[in-house]
């Protein structure tokens, strides 16, 4: 038996920085802790005393990877105030860019970050030399997402046409066809994505949780729904203070969140725990061929989940264009003059790639943010995190340090976490306690 | 010919331009035939101590950032600042428009006395920088000339002209016309004026040229409906640092 | 020519290459196929596939067929580039561009060359070609002044001019080193000990901008008039050939008009000097 | 140049279009653009006739694009190809004010060195005028610069008359282009007499805006160099080049090299600059030759009223208002050539500067 004392410093392969404390003396877990090292950024008091039109500008720049998501959390949230319910074919247009944001998060977070582990390198770059094909379909795949959303919002990472109650830019139909006809043509890159995750053996570690994700809708959906839980209980997000508790741990240096219990879990396998039936047929077919029978309880699965969501995704998305081609796309420009602001308060929540996001703000009659409020995925999942951690390491304790440094980084990055997005809500560097 | 280093580091903002790399897709692929990326944390797990070309993104917020940019300048034979965040400040900044001590407490509420942070500013507040990508993200096709000037030794192209150029020539009627204010007038060109494209107004995300008229755009700003304290309040949502 | 791709640089290559200071280095270049006929005065646009292209005055006699000079200071990307190269390498050339100096009109005539800092580069081709047809002339002085010893060019050639018995040349510097033993100053003092004769001299002046003032009251004061004078201007330029609109100055192309000027023509250009 | 004893045809409007649009050639025509006009690909020509405003980009975005690339090369073996643009259109629609623009346009891409891609692409274009029998808007004032007329350049000059065009054929290629067309007839003293009673309506719809007549423009400006009017209008100006962009006649250029990431196959690319931007003048010592707005504007307006106009003994302005229509600083060349008239002083000018290649020195 072996100890272990390591501060592994900015933890790679994730958005954002965090350290790793591991000190096992004799077998035995003296700390383990996931530390949010990042700088505060302090988006919430950004936010107040801007008008509700800077909105998106700002919190879009919360994090690259989820620009969408946030953008669209924050238009919600701005909606919700002033009692603006966008039409359907806004609603359409939002959640290609959500199938948009999803795919690419969840392929880059596959290929990119976590496949290396699996195939056993440092990084996806050693893979340009020895499987130029992997990486060449990864950035097909990724690439065809960010088209996606740039034909429609200009481009990915914070888009520029998504504005309250609708977009300043509608995509032009010829650029829907093209893109509706390379979804289409995905289906072997999507095969040959699955053959590749399928070989992978992941660390068989199991351990109950509770699993959040909007939900009650009748299909499958990133852009809406109220919070349910696998606990089997359903509340309206409104109300999500209600039951999404963050509190402060002694000694962590990090706010964690419960919902029923101490700790819950948010993302893709969450989402697909919960909605499992909701999922599009081909989704079902590789999830059964990909060994995924809900509801699973092992984390590592969680990389699994993102696979089947994305063949979710392309499907909806050929769905969603051929909807959108069929009817006539009705611009209103500029949008600015069908929005009535209102005093009032409203909460915007979403499906970001990581789990649910929540935005929730106060605004004054002149259209100015009092008060916000925004509770990002990553910072729910990381009391599950850790709960994790100390049930896995237990079990691992007898294989080499390397293996078990390899095993736990593994295990967090398959939560795909996003610091950088986190860091606004978390405690960061408690200073003085180090 | 020997390839130069390549490291990637980032300090406060959203890692979005890092992304925007990974977004060169095919490009990245010819990228890694000319350069030896040594250190890029968000998708590496190798790190290396020698470099010769740092990107930096992000801005600084901290007072423990400094030391660490420090360390890089020294190494790098060449500093760039990749984005807005590194190159203006960004985003970041509306913050410095506010009591630290409040903005902490807004966020943080009673836990506020754990933080420690600084007016948030671009990296060549603390240390020398060679080139600059300015966007929020930054631009991939300046990456490329970036790059490719740096390793050929040309000059890289930066327009030092404002977006409006851009936008008539992509032949957008002018945000103004439509009756939305627009910083286009006033700021820096090289995102081929994507946001008024799109039917939206710039917000000026890569900063001032060095030629500018503030007050002329503030009086038309003023002509379009915006109070002085609001026209104001505009210029400070990505150009914080040039207060 | 006229009818061809007018941006296409042919290629010459680089025969000799020559450090003068730490800034500027002359090289010594020979067109692939045919040969460069110009003028003194005129220029030609350097090319650097993949990096751009500069205007660059050539510094060498026109007599001196097959082959030309120029003389480039490092400054920007087209000329750091083209200083890191050696003996061998290509590059484009296209030109010869602009007007020269007017050398017919001054056979016979007495001729003061002044240059300053750089300016030399372009004279020294005409102040060349003066002393290789010597009888065509009157009288040659040339005045030269540099910040410091280390930046005189051509001192070899000029050590050479400075003993020839039919030519005046005098050096001046702004801050002298402790070998220097020359004059001391602007220019302009020159001008008052050179012995000027105010009948039938020309005067061609190339410098930075500032010096051209001071050298045109000075010259005035000693019986030049403004319509025997000539300088040349420097403008930013892309193309060379009256189209890019960079040289514009009031309504003269530098590269098409220029960038040789009379002074008397330049008066009425307020956007010149 | 039109020979008024030729014989003029008459052609129904969708007869003549159906037929354009058989012809071998990628056909750009004046569309709406949420309001506005811009020249477009379009695969059916309906043109706005007197609602017609002048599109956001005037035509020389055809032949001379804003990025033009001059050559390809490869680095190493220093191998050059040209790219030929081999695009075969007809521009439709195209006004007086730009095809007389376009006349400008030739002489000075033609004048001196010839410039092989501008005529390339002029060659392979084919100008379908429409012309214009009541002022547009406001903002322009054609007719005050002598522009509204228009003589030569086109290929075919349309006059709208209804659900027909009245047509003047401008070339050779224009007769061609009407030979292989059979559904047209000729005029009939009816038409001609239409044709002249619009004619005649127009030269009370056109009236001159400036102060003083078109030919004195370049004396006014000559006058104006120390006015305290360009710093006026220098408090104003944005310096943020959209009038450059926009004007027909406005064909400064810059280049620059690019490479693509492989360091070894690159180009040299063209691109539109503008006198109002500061670095223009910018030279590597880090000197600008106009570094105020005030130099930069006086500069602009001299060009098109004075300098160039001295030389081709035309106004380079041709009235088309875009600068105006679009200046956020409301900078309009009526108002300046205006103020500058009323606020001229009665002193004797300065000596004319010698005109491009007058005296020349060598
Ligand atoms: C007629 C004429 C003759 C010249 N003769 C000489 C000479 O003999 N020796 C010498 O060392 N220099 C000469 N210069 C100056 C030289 O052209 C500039 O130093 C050079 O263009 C800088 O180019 P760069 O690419 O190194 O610099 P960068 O700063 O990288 O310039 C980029 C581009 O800007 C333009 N540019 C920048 N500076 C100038 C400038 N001063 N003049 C014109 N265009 C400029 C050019 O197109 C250049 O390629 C001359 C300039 C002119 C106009
Ligand atoms: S510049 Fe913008 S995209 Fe880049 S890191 Fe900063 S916030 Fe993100
Ligand atoms: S929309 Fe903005 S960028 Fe475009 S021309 Fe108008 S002011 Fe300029
Ligand atoms: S459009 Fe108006 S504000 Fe802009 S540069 Fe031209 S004159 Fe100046």
């Amino acid at each position: 038996m072996h100890n272990i004392h390591e501060h592994i410093e900015h933890i790679t392969r994730v958005e954002g920085h965090g350290n790793l404390v591991i000190n096992i003396q004799d077998g035995k877990i003296k700390e383990l802790r996931l530390d949010i090292v990042e700088a505060p950024r302090f988006f919430e008091a950004m936010l107040v005393g801007r008008s509700y039109e800077e909105a998106v500008h700002i919190t879009s720049r919360i994090c690259g990877i989820c620009a969408v998501t946030h953008t669209t959390a924050s238009l919600k949230a701005i909606e919700s105030a002033f009692g603006i319910v966008p039409d359907e074919q806004t609603v359409k247009l939002r959640k290609l860019m959500f199938n948009g944001e999803i795919i690419q998060s969840h392929i880059l977070h596959l290929y990119i970050l976590a496949a290396p582990d699996f195939l056993g390198v440092k990084s996806v770059f050693p893979l340009i030399k020895t499987n130029e094909d992997i990486v060449k379909r990864a950035f097909r795949l990724k690439g065809l997402a960010n088209d996606l959303c740039m034909i429609i919002g200009g481009r990915h990472i914070h888009p520029c046409s998504m504005v309250v109650n609708g977009f300043t830019n509608l995509p032009k139909k010829k650029d829907l066809s093209l893109i509706l006809e390379r979804f289409k043509n995905t289906r072997q890159d999507i095969e040959e994505t699955v053959s590749l995750f399928k070989n992978i053996r992941l660390p068989d570690f199991n351990r109950k949780t509770e699993y959040l994700c909007l939900d009650t809708e009748p299909q499958y959906t990133f852009y809406d729904g109220a919070i349910k839980s696998s606990f089997d209980w359903t509340i309206d997000t409104k109300l999500y203070r209600d039951v999404i508790k963050e509190f402060v741990v002694n000694n962590s240096t990090a706010k964690f969140a419960r919902a029923s219990t101490d700790s819950y879990m948010v993302g893709a396998l969450a989402r697909i725990n919960n909605g499992f039936d909701k999922l599009n047929k081909r989704a079902k077919e590789i999830a059964s061929e990909l060994g995924f029978t809900p509801p699973s309880f092992n984390p590592f699965m969680n990389n699994i989940a993102q696979l089947i969501e994305v063949v979710q995704c392309v499907d909806d998305t050929i769905e969603l264009i051929e909807d959108v081609l069929g009817e006539e796309l009705k611009a209103r420009i500029p949008i600015d003059k069908d929005v009535r602001i209102k005093e009032g308060l409203g909460v915007g929540a979403v499906e970001a790639p990581r789990g649910t996001l929540y935005h929730e703000y106060e605004i004054d009659e002149k259209g100015i943010i009092t008060g916000a409020n925004c509770i990002i995925p990553t910072a729910q999942n990381l009391n599950n995190i850790q709960l994790d951690l100390h049930a896995l390491v237990p079990m691992i304790i007898d294989k080499s340090k390397e293996e078990i440094i390899q095993t736990i980084e593994m295990l967090i990055r398959a939560y795909d976490p996003c610091i950088s997005c986190a860091t606004h809500i978390l405690r960061v560097e408690f200073e003085g306690e180090r | 010919m020997k390839k130069p280093t390549v490291a990637f580091f980032d300090f406060t903002c959203c890692e979005g331009c890092q992304l925007e790399v990974s977004n060169l897709e095919d490009k990245l692929i010819d990228l890694l035939k000319l350069v030896d990326i040594v250190m890029f944390r968000e998708v590496m797990s190798e790190k290396s101590d020698t470099y010769d070309i740092a990107f930096v993104e992000g801005s600084i917020s901290r007072e423990i950032d400094i030391p660490r940019l420090e360390g890089i300048r020294k190494k790098a034979k060449i500093l760039v600042a990749l984005g807005s965040c590194a190159a203006i400040g960004g985003i970041n900044c509306i913050k410095n428009f506010k009591d630290l001590e409040d903005v902490k407490k807004i966020v943080y509420g009673k836990d506020a006395g754990h933080f420690n942070t600084i007016l948030a500013q671009p990296i060549d507040a603390v240390v020398k920088v060679e080139h600059y990508l300015y966007g929020c993200p930054m631009i991939k096709e300046e990456f490329v000339d970036l790059v490719t000037s740096l390793i050929s030794g040309k000059k890289p192209v930066v327009p030092n002209y404002p977006v409006c150029v851009e936008c008539k020539i992509q032949e957008n009627i002018c945000m103004f016309h439509k009756g939305v204010y627009c910083l286009g007038p006033i700021t820096r060109a090289g995102c081929k004026a994507i946001c008024t494209t799109y039917g939206n107004s710039c917000e000026g995300c890569r900063g001032l040229t060095d030629d500018v008229n503030i007050n002329s755009q503030t009086d038309i700003m003023k002509e379009h409906g915006l109070s002085l304290d609001e026209a104001l309040s505009k210029f400070k949502l990505y150009g914080g640092y040039l207060r | 020519m006229k009818d061809n791709n007018i941006f296409r640089p042919q290629m010459a290559e680089i025969i000799n290459v020559e450090r003068f200071t730490g800034l500027e280095k002359r090289f010594t270049i020979k067109l692939k196929g045919d040969s460069l006929r110009f003028s003194p005065g005129q220029f030609v646009m350097v090319s650097i596939l993949g990096i751009g292209e500069a205007p660059i005055s050539i510094s060498s006699s026109p007599t001196n067929e097959g082959q030309f000079e120029i003389c480039v200071r490092k400054i920007g990307s087209v000329t750091s580039y083209l200083h890191d190269l050696e003996v061998g390498a290509t590059l484009g050339i296209r030109g010869p561009y602009g007007n020269g100096f007017p050398v017919e009109e001054v056979h016979g005539k007495n001729l003061v060359f002044v240059a300053g800092g750089l300016g030399i580069i372009p004279l020294r081709s005409f102040i060349k070609y003066s002393l290789e047809k010597r009888e065509i002339f009157g009288d040659i002085s040339i005045l030269y002044g540099a910040k410091n010893p280390e930046e005189i060019l051509f001192a070899d050639e000029l050590k050479e001019w400075s003993n020839r018995e039919d030519i005046s040349l005098q050096l001046t510097v702004d801050t002298p080193d402790e070998t220097w033993k020359g004059h001391i100053g602007v220019i302009t003092r020159l001008i008052y000990s050179a012995g000027i004769k105010p009948d039938n001299t020309y005067a061609f002046i190339v410098g930075p901008p500032v010096m051209f003032k001071y050298v045109i009251i000075e010259l005035n004061a000693e019986g030049i008039t403004d319509d025997r004078m000539y300088l040349s201007l420097e403008r930013r330029m892309k193309c060379g050939i009256g189209k890019c609109g960079h040289c514009q100055t009031n309504n003269k192309y530098v590269c098409m008009d220029g960038p040789v000027f009379r002074y008397s023509q330049m008066k009425n250009l307020p956007e010149a000097l | 140049m039109r020979n008024q004893k030729e014989t003029t045809y008459i052609a129904n409007k969708d007869e003549l279009c159906s037929y354009l649009l058989t012809l071998p050639y990628n056909i750009y025509a004046v569309t709406e653009k949420q309001g506005r006009y811009v020249f477009a690909n379009v695969d059916k020509i309906s043109d706005p006739g007197d609602k017609y405003t002048p599109t956001l980009l005037p035509p020389k975005k055809y032949l001379y694009p804003n990025k033009e690339t001059l050559f390809c090369f490869k680095k190493t073996t220093e191998e050059i190809s040209e790219i030929e643009d081999k695009e075969e259109r007809i521009l439709f629609g195209i006004r007086p004010c730009d095809i007389n623009a376009v006349n400008l346009m030739d002489r000075i891409f033609s004048d001196g060195y010839k410039d092989s891609y501008y005529a390339k692409r002029r060659k392979n274009t084919i100008l379908i005028g429409v012309d214009c029998c009541s002022p547009c808007d406001d903002h322009s004032f054609c007719y005050s610069v002598g522009h509204l007329e228009v003589k030569e350049g086109y290929d075919l000059l349309l006059k709208d008359i209804g659900t027909a065009y009245f047509i003047l054929m401008g070339s050779e290629r224009g007769k061609e282009l009407m030979n292989k067309f059979t559904k047209f007839r000729e005029t009939t003293p009816q038409d001609l007499e239409q044709i002249n009673e619009i004619e005649k309506k127009k030269e009370s719809l056109f009236i001159n805006k400036f102060k003083t007549n078109v030919d004195n423009l370049s004396l006014v400006f000559r006058s104006s160099m120390s006015s305290p009017i360009w710093e006026e209008l220098a408090k104003r100006d944005l310096g943020c080049g959209a009038c450059n962009v926009d004007c027909p006649t406005c064909y400064c250029f810059d280049v620059q090299d690019r490479l693509e990431f492989n360091v070894e196959d690159g180009s040299r690319i063209r691109n539109w600059d503008g006198c109002m931007l500061r670095d223009f003048t910018l030279v590597a010592s880090g000197e600008v030759f106009r570094p105020g707005k005030a130099d930069r504007l006086k500069h602009r307006f001299n060009r098109k009223f004075h300098y160039l106009m001295n030389t081709y003994k035309k106004s380079h302005c041709v009235g088309c208002g875009r600068c105006a229509r679009d200046c956020l600083a409301g900078i309009s060349p009526v108002e300046v050539v205006n103020s500058l008239v009323e606020g001229m002083k009665v002193e004797a000018p300065p000596p004319l500067p010698s005109p491009i290649k007058g005296e020349g020195v060598n």
